[in-house]
C-alpha cells in the first residue's frame, strides 16, 4: 500500500514530534512510529531541559555555550551550539506556553536547578540551569508535544515499524518501507522530504538506561543506505544506573546535593574534580567510579558505588563546601524536599533495589545511555553525506539518532532535551519549506523489495542460532571492551567475536512464521541493525587513537589536537567493509584548551 | 527459585480460542516478571507476544492482568507475585495476540477529552507566571503515562465500553485544574455526559491498578463536585 | 478485530478487585433486591386491598408467604443495611473528594459499623426469636 | 484549534447530573426519614406495643398497615395526613430512586439501544403504576383523607 505525504516523520519523540507539530503547519505531514508515541524514550528522561533562564541566579546564553564546548571536549561544533544554547530560551518559554507544567519558584517562574557541568563562567560553581517538572521533565515534554499533536491534527501511523529508506537513482530519498506491525503488511510511504528521529541505540550495551526499543533502526537503515555515520566512538557512559538493572538515577539527584561515596567511605569526586566535584560532567565521573573500583575501592571490593542523597550526609557537604542559595543563606535539604523533588527516582528505589533514598545510600554503577553520534546533519537539520557538507535532498534527521554535532565528544546533561526540540523543529519547518517547492521524487521501482527480502531471509532462516544468545553476546562484549575505558587489544577482539556473531546472526531460525504481531520477526531485524551499530562503533574507537571526552583509550590517555580535533565519518562500501574518514571540527568562539572541573 | 509462569495465549490466525501456555523457569526473587517475559520470548518460545519498551513503569506499554490484578509487568518483582504466576492479557479490550491488546478504543477515549491547553490569549514574551501551589493543584494527574491499567480493571467499563474511563478523565482532570487553561466549560460537558464520570461507581479498582499511584476516584469525584457546584 | 473485547462473567469473577469492589456488587445486588422486595410487597398490598377489599387474596399471599420467609427476611434486612450504609459512604466520599485518600480505613469502618447492626437481628431472625 | 472546540461544546444535557445527585440526596433523605419515624415510633410508646419487624417496617414506610398487627393504638397516633404525606414522601423518594437505579444498570448491560428504550419505558410505566399503587393504599384503602 502507498501512502503520499508531504513530510514524513519517522519517530514519535521528542525530536519527531516537534518536527512533525512544525512540518504540520505548512505540509500534509504523517508521523510513522514503532511505538505508541507516549511510550517514546523521551517520556523516561528525568532532570531537566538546560536553558539560561536565569530564573533562580544570573546566568546567560554565552556561559551555557561556553559549558556545552568544554563538556564536548571541544569537538561539538560551535556554530551548532551557539544556534542550541541561544533557542533553548526561547524553546523553553514556548513549551511553557504549551501547557508543559512546570515546577515554580515561589514567585511563579520556572525553577530550575543545578546540573553537572554547568557552571556559572565566572565563579566557577555550578548554576541553576535545568528547567524541570519534577524528576520527570521528559515525561511532560512527550506528554506536551503530543497533545500539540492531536490538536493540530497530525496524522499519526502508530506501530508501524520502518525497515527500510528509499533512495532513488538521483540520490533524492522518496520516503520509507514500513511494516504495519498488526497485519504484517508492508506500505510505502511515498513523500518529498522525510525526517529520521528515531532515537538511540542504548541496547547494544548489557548495562543500560536505554529502553528495549531502543536499537537504533534509523541510523543503522540510513547507514546501509550509504549515509555516512558521524562520530559513532563517542558514546556516554552516565555514571548513576541502578546495580544490574542500568535504570538511570538521574544527574538531578546530584544537583540535590547526592554524593558519590566510594568502599571506603570516601567522597571521592573532589579528587577528580576539585571545583564542581560531583557534578562534573558524566564521562569524568563515570570513569572515577572506574578508577576507584579497580583501585579496590569498591564496595565490598566489588564493581560499584554508593549514591548517597540521604539528607545527613548533603547537609554534611554543604556544610563543609559553604553551599549557599540564591539568597546566600546557607543550603540545607530535608527528607520531603528529596520526596518532592525526586518522587520518581524514589519509586524506582523502592520498587527496584527496596531501598529508600531517604534511609540508605544506594548501589550504582555506570550505565550505557547517550549516543552522541549519529547521522550527520547540518544546523538546518539536512543530512549530509560527506567531509564537504554535501546535502541529501529530501533527508533530514534530528534528536539522537542525529549529530549536528552539539555534543561533540560527551553531551552535558539537559542538553539532549533541548537538542531534540531545537533540532527537531529546525527539521520540520525546513522540511516543510523544502517539500514546499520541490517536485515529486522519483520513486525507487519495487520499492518495497529490500524490505520484504531482508524480512523473509530472517522468517526463511533455518539455522540453529538463537538471537537471543546473540544478542546477549553482543551486549556482554560491547560492555566488556567498547565500554568506558578502551584499548586497542579489547577493541580488536571485540571487532573479530562481532565479526562471528554476524556471521552467526546469518544462520538464525524463528519460531514464529505467522503475519499479525510478528514481534519476534522484528527483534531479529533489529538485532542486524545493533550488530551493524557495534561494528561501525568499535572500529571507530580503533581509528580514533587519542582519549576524548566519553571515548577513553587507555593506550592513548591524552586528548590529541594535532591530528584529532576532528569529527569521524564511518562509510559502508560495497563489499561490506566500513571505511572511515575525518571532518573538521567548526571553531570560531572558545579555542580548545585543558579540560579541568 | 523456580517459577511457573502461566499465560493466556491467543494467536487469531491460528487459534480457535485462548488456551494456557505454562513455562517452567529460573528466576531471581529481584527479576522482573517482564524479564520473565523476556526470557521465555527469548529461548522457549518465541511466539510469545507482548508490548514493552522502557522496563521501569516509565512509558506504560506492558500493562497486563498479573494473578488477577492489572498490574505493569516492568513493575512487578517475582518476589511479591509467588512461584506460579498468571498472566493475561487487559480485560475490556479486543485481544490482538497473546498479551497484545487493540490500544486504538482506549487512544480515542484520550483524544476525545480535548487533552492539550486550551488558551488563546496571547501569552508573554517569557513563560506565564503559575504559583506552586496552583501548580500542585493538578500534579497528580500529570503523572499519568496512559498504560490503560486503570480503565480496563473499572467493572463499569467492563460492562459497557461507552464509558470513558478513568484514564482519560485523569487526563481531562490535569487541564481542568491548570489554571493556565480556558477549556474547562468544553471538557466539562463532555464528562457530564451519560458516557462520562458518572458511570464511576467508585469501585476504586483504578487505583489499586494505577502503577503511578495517581489517586484517580478522587481526581473523578473533583470532576462530579465541580459539575456539581457550576 | 477479534471480538475477545467484551468481558465474561468468569474474567469479571476472577479479577482480584479489592474490597470496594464487592462492596460495589453487594450494594448493586442488594439494590435490585430492594427495588424487587418493594415492588412485591406494594402489588401484595394492592391484590389484598385493592381487588379483595382486605380479605384473602392468592397472589397477595403467595407473594406474601415468599418475601416474609426467614432466608428472605434475612436477605432484605442485609440488603436494606448494607445498600444504606454502603450508600452512605459513597454519599460522604462523592461529596469530600478530598476524603478519597482515606477510601481504605472507609471501607473498614463501615463494616465495623454494619456488621453488629446486621448480624445481631439477623440471628434473631434465624432462631426464630421475636423482640418487643 | 477553533473547531476543535466548536464541535464538542455540544448541547449539554444534565439529566445524568441530576440523577446522580438525586439518587445521592435522596438516599441521605431516606436515612433520616427513616430515622424519624423510628424514634418517633418509640417516642410513641413503640417498646412496649411494636415489636423490632414493625418497627423496621414503619420506619422505612410509615402506613398504618405496618402496625396494625401491634398491641399500639394505631388512631390518632398513626393514621393522620401528617404520616399519609410522610409515607407518599418516602415512597416518592424510594420508587424514583430504585426506578432510576434499575435504569442505570440497565444502561450499563443492555448494549441494543432498541432493547435498551423498550425496557425503560417498561420501567417508566411501571414506576407509574408503583406510585399509583401506593396513593391509592395510602390515601384511599386506608381511608383517612
Ligand atoms: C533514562 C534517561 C534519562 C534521560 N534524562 C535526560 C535529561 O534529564 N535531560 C536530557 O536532556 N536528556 C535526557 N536523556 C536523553 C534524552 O531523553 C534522549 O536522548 C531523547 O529523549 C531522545 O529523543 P528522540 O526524540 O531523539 O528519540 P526517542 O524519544 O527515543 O524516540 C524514538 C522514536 O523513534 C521511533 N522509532 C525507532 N525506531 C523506529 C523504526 N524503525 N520505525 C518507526 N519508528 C521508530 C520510536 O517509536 C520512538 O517514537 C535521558 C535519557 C534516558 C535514557
Ligand atoms: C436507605 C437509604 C439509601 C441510601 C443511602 C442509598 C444510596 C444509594 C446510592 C449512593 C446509590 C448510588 C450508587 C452508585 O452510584 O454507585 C444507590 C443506588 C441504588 N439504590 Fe439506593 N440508597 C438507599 C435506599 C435504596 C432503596 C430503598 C432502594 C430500592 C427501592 C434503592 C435502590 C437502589 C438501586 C437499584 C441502585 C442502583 C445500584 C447501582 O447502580 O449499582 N436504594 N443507592
Ligand atoms: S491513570 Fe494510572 S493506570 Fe490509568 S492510564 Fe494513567 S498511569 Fe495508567
Ligand atoms: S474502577 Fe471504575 S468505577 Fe470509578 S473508581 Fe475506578 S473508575
Ligand atoms: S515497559 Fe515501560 S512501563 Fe513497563
Amino acid at each position: 500500500m502507498i501512502h503520499r505525504f508531504d513530510v514524513i516523520v519517522v519517530g514519535a519523540g521528542g525530536a519527531g514530534l516537534m518536527a512533525a507539530l512544525y512540518a504540520s503547519r505548512g505540509a500534509k505531514t504523517a508521523v510513522i512510529s514503532k511505538l505508541y508515541p507516549t511510550r517514546s524514550h523521551t517520556g523516561t528522561a528525568q532532570g531537566g531541559i538546560g536553558a539560561a533562564l536565569g530564573n533562580m541566579e544570573e546566568d546567560h546564553p554565552e556561559w551555557h555555550i561556553f559549558d556545552t564546548i568544554k563538556g564536548s571536549d571541544y569537538l561539538a561544533d560551535q556554530d551548532a551550539v551557539k544556534i542550541l544554547c541561544e533557542e533553548a530560551v526561547g524553546m523553553v518559554y514556548e513549551l511553557e506556553h504549551m501547557g508543559l507544567p512546570f515546577d515554580r519558584t515561589p514567585d511563579g517562574r520556572i525553577a530550575q536547578r543545578p546540573f553537572g557541568g554547568h557552571t556559572n563562567n565566572v565563579t566557577k560553581q555550578p548554576v541553576r540551569r535545568a528547567c524541570h517538572a519534577a524528576d520527570r521533565t521528559g515525561h511532560m515534554i512527550l506528554q506536551t508535544v503530543y497533545q500539540q499533536c492531536i490538536k493540530n491534527n497530525v496524522t499519526f501511523f502508530d506501530e508501524y515499524q520502518v525497515l527500510d529508506l528509499l533512495v532513488n537513482d538521483e540520490g533524492h530519498v522518496a520516503g520509507v518501507t514500513a511494516i504495519h506491525i498488526d497485519s504484517g503488511e508492508l506500505h510505502t510511504f511515498y513523500g518529498k522530504a522525510t525526517i529520521f528521529a528515531t532515537g538511540g541505540f542504548g541496547r547494544l550495551w548489557k548495562i543500560t538506561s536505554n529502553a528495549y526499543a531502543l536499537t537504533g533502526d534509523g541510523v543503522a537503515v540510513a547507514f546501509r543506505r550509504g549515509i555516512p555515520l558521524e562520530d559513532m566512538e563517542f558514546y556516554q557512559f552516565h555514571p548513576t544506573g541502578i546495580l544490574g538493572l542500568g535504570i538511570l538515577l538521574t544527574e538531578g539527584v546530584r544537583g540535590e546535593g547526592g554524593v558519590l561515596i566510594n568502599g571506603e567511605g570516601e567522597r571521592f569526586m573532589p579528587r577528580y574534580a576539585p571545583t564542581v566535584k560531583d557534578l562534573a560532567s558524566r564521562d569524568v565521573v563515570s570513569r572515577a567510579i572506574y578508577l576507584e573500583v579497580r583501585a579496590g575501592r569498591g564496595i565490598g571490593g566489588k564493581d560499584y558505588v554508593y549514591l548517597d542523597v540521604r539528607p545527613e550526609t548533603v547537609n554534611k557537604y554543604f556544610v563543609e563546601d559553604g553551599v549557599k542559595n540564591p539568597d546566600g543563606t546557607p543550603r540545607r535539604i530535608t527528607a520531603q524536599d528529596i520526596r518532592r523533588k525526586l518522587p520518581d527516582i524514589s519509586d524506582f528505589c523502592k520498587t527496584y533495589l527496596q531501598l529508600d533514598p531517604i534511609k540508605s545510600p544506594l548501589p550504582i554503577q555506570p550505565t550505557a545511555h547517550y549516543a552522541m553520534g549519529g547521522i550527520p546533519t547540518n544546523n538546518n537539520a539536512e543530512v549530509v553525506i560527506d567531509a564537504q557538507g554535501t546535502v541529501m535532498p529530501g533527508f533530514y534527521a534530528a534528536g539522537e539518532c542525529a549529530c549536528v554535532s552539539v555534543h561533540g565528544a560527551n553531551r552535558l546533561g539537559t542538553n539532549s532535551l533541548v537538542d531534540i526540540l531545537v533540532f527537531g523543529r529546525r527539521a520540520g519547518q525546513n522540511a516543510a519549506i523544502y517539500a514546499a517547492q520541490a517536485d515529486w521524487p522519483r520513486l525507487p521501482a519495487a520499492a518495497e523489495e529490500p524490505a520484504r527480502a531482508a524480512l523473509a531471509a530472517i522468517r526463511n532462516g533455518t539455522g540453529r542460532e538463537v538471537v537471543a544468545q546473540i544478542r546477549a553476546e553482543m551486549r556482554s562484549l560491547m560492555m566488556d571492551n567498547v565500554g568506558v575505558f578502551r584499548t586497542e587489544a579489547l577493541l580488536s577482539e571485540a571487532l573479530a567475536r562481532l565479526r562471528d556473531l554476524k556471521e552467526c546472526f546469518s544462520r538464525i531460525s524463528i519460531m514464529d512464521k505467522g503475519k499479525r504481531w510478528n514481534t519476534e520477526l522484528l527483534e531479529a531485524w533489529e538485532l542486524g541493525c545493533m550488530l551493524d551499530l557495534a561494528e561501525v562503533t568499535t572500529v571507530a574507537a580503533l581509528t580514533r587513537t587519542e582519549s576524548r571526552g566519553a571515548h577513553f583509550r587507555e593506550d592513548f590517555p591524552e586528548r590529541d589536537d594535532v591530528n584529532w580535533l576532528k569529527h569521524s565519518l564511518a562509510y559502508l562500501e560495497a563489499d561490506g567493509q566500513i571505511r572511515m574518514d575525518t571532518k573538521p571540527v567548526t571553531l570560531g568562539l572558545y579555542e580548545p584548551a585543558r579540560r579541568v572541573y | 527459585m523456580k517459577v511457573k509462569v502461566k499465560v493466556r495465549r491467543f494467536n487469531p490466525e491460528k487459534d480457535h480460542r485462548p488456551y494456557w501456555g505454562e513455562y517452567q523457569l529460573e528466576a531471581q526473587p529481584t527479576d522482573r516478571v517482564l524479564d520473565l517475559l523476556v526470557y521465555i520470548k527469548g529461548y522457549i518460545d518465541g511466539t510469545l507476544t507482548f508490548r514493552r519498551s522502557c522496563a521501569h513503569g516509565i512509558c506504560g506499554s506492558d500493562a497486563m492482568v498479573i494473578n488477577g490484578r492489572n498490574r505493569l509487568a516492568c513493575k512487578e518483582l517475582v518476589k511479591d507475585v509467588g512461584r506460579t504466576i498468571v498472566i493475561e492479557p487487559l480485560r475490556g479490550l479486543p485481544v490482538i495476540k497473546d498479551l497484545a491488546v487493540d490500544m486504538e478504543p482506549f487512544f480515542r477515549k484520550y483524544r476525545s477529552i480535548l487533552p492539550f491547553l486550551i488558551n488563546d490569549e496571547p501569552p508573554p514574551y517569557t513563560e506565564r507566571l503559575q504559583s506552586p501551589e496552583a501548580r500542585e493543584r493538578f500534579d497528580d494527574t500529570t503523572k499519568c503515562i496512559l498504560c490503560a491499567a486503570c480503565t480496563t480493571s473499572c467493572p463499569s467499563f467492563w460492562a459497557n465500553d461507552s464509558y470513558l474511563g478513568p484514564a482519560a478523565i485523569v487526563q481531562a482532570h490535569r487541564f481542568i485544574f491548570d489554571d493556565r487553561d480556558r477549556g474547562a466549560q468544553a471538557r466539562l460537558a463532555i464528562l457530564a455526559e451519560a458516557d462520562g464520570v458518572w458511570r464511576c461507581r467508585t469501585i476504586y479498582n483504578c487505583v489499586d491498578a494505577c502503577p503511578r499511584e495517581i489517586d484517580i476516584t478522587r481526581a473523578i469525584g473533583e470532576v462530579k463536585k465541580l459539575l456539581l457546584v457550576e | 478485530m477479534s471480538k475477545l473485547a467484551r468481558v465474561t462473567l468468569s474474567q469479571f469473577l476472577t479479577y482480584r478487585g479489592g474490597q470496594p469492589m464487592l462492596a460495589w456488587l453487594l450494594h448493586r445486588i442488594a439494590g435490585i433486591g430492594i427495588v424487587l422486595f418493594v415492588g412485591m410487597h406494594v402489588l401484595a398490598a394492592f391484590f389484598l386491598y385493592g381487588v379483595t377489599g382486605g380479605t384473602a387474596n392468592t397472589v397477595a399471599n403467595a407473594l406474601t408467604e415468599f418475601y416474609e420467609s426467614r432466608p428472605m427476611q434475612i436477605f432484605i434486612l442485609f440488603a436494606v443495611l448494607y445498600h444504606g450504609i454502603n450508600g452512605l459512604r459513597i454519599v460522604v466520599l462523592d461529596m469530600w473528594p478530598g476524603l478519597h485518600r482515606f477510601h481504605r480505613e472507609a471501607m473498614w469502618l463501615q463494616w465495623a459499623v454494619f456488621l453488629p447492626i446486621f448480624l445481631i437481628p439477623a440471628f434473631l431472625i434465624a432462631l426464630g426469636i421475636k423482640i418487643g | 484549534m477553533a473547531a476543535h472546540i466548536g464541535s464538542s461544546a455540544r448541547s449539554r444535557s444534565k439529566f445524568e447530573l441530576y440523577m446522580w445527585f438525586f439518587t445521592r440526596v435522596s438516599g441521605v433523605l431516606m436515612l433520616v426519614l427513616g430515622a424519624y419515624s423510628i424514634i418517633y415510633a418509640n417516642l410513641i410508646g413503640g417498646p412496649g406495643m411494636m415489636d423490632a419487624a414493625a418497627q423496621t417496617r414503619w420506619a422505612f414506610f410509615p402506613i398504618s398497615f405496618h402496625v396494625t398487627a401491634s398491641k399500639v393504638e394505631v388512631e390518632p397516633n398513626f393514621q393522620n395526613a401528617f404520616w399519609q404525606f410522610y409515607g407518599l414522601l418516602l415512597f416518592l423518594l424510594a420508587a424514583t430512586h430504585g426506578t432510576n437505579g434499575i435504569r442505570v444498570i440497565l444502561k450499563d448491560y443492555v448494549r441494543q439501544p432498541v432493547l435498551l428504550a423498550w425496557l425503560n419505558a417498561l420501567l417508566f410505566i411501571v414506576w407509574l403504576s408503583m406510585l399509583g399503587a401506593a396513593v391509592y393504599l395510602l390515601f384511599v384503602a386506608q381511608g383517612v383523607s
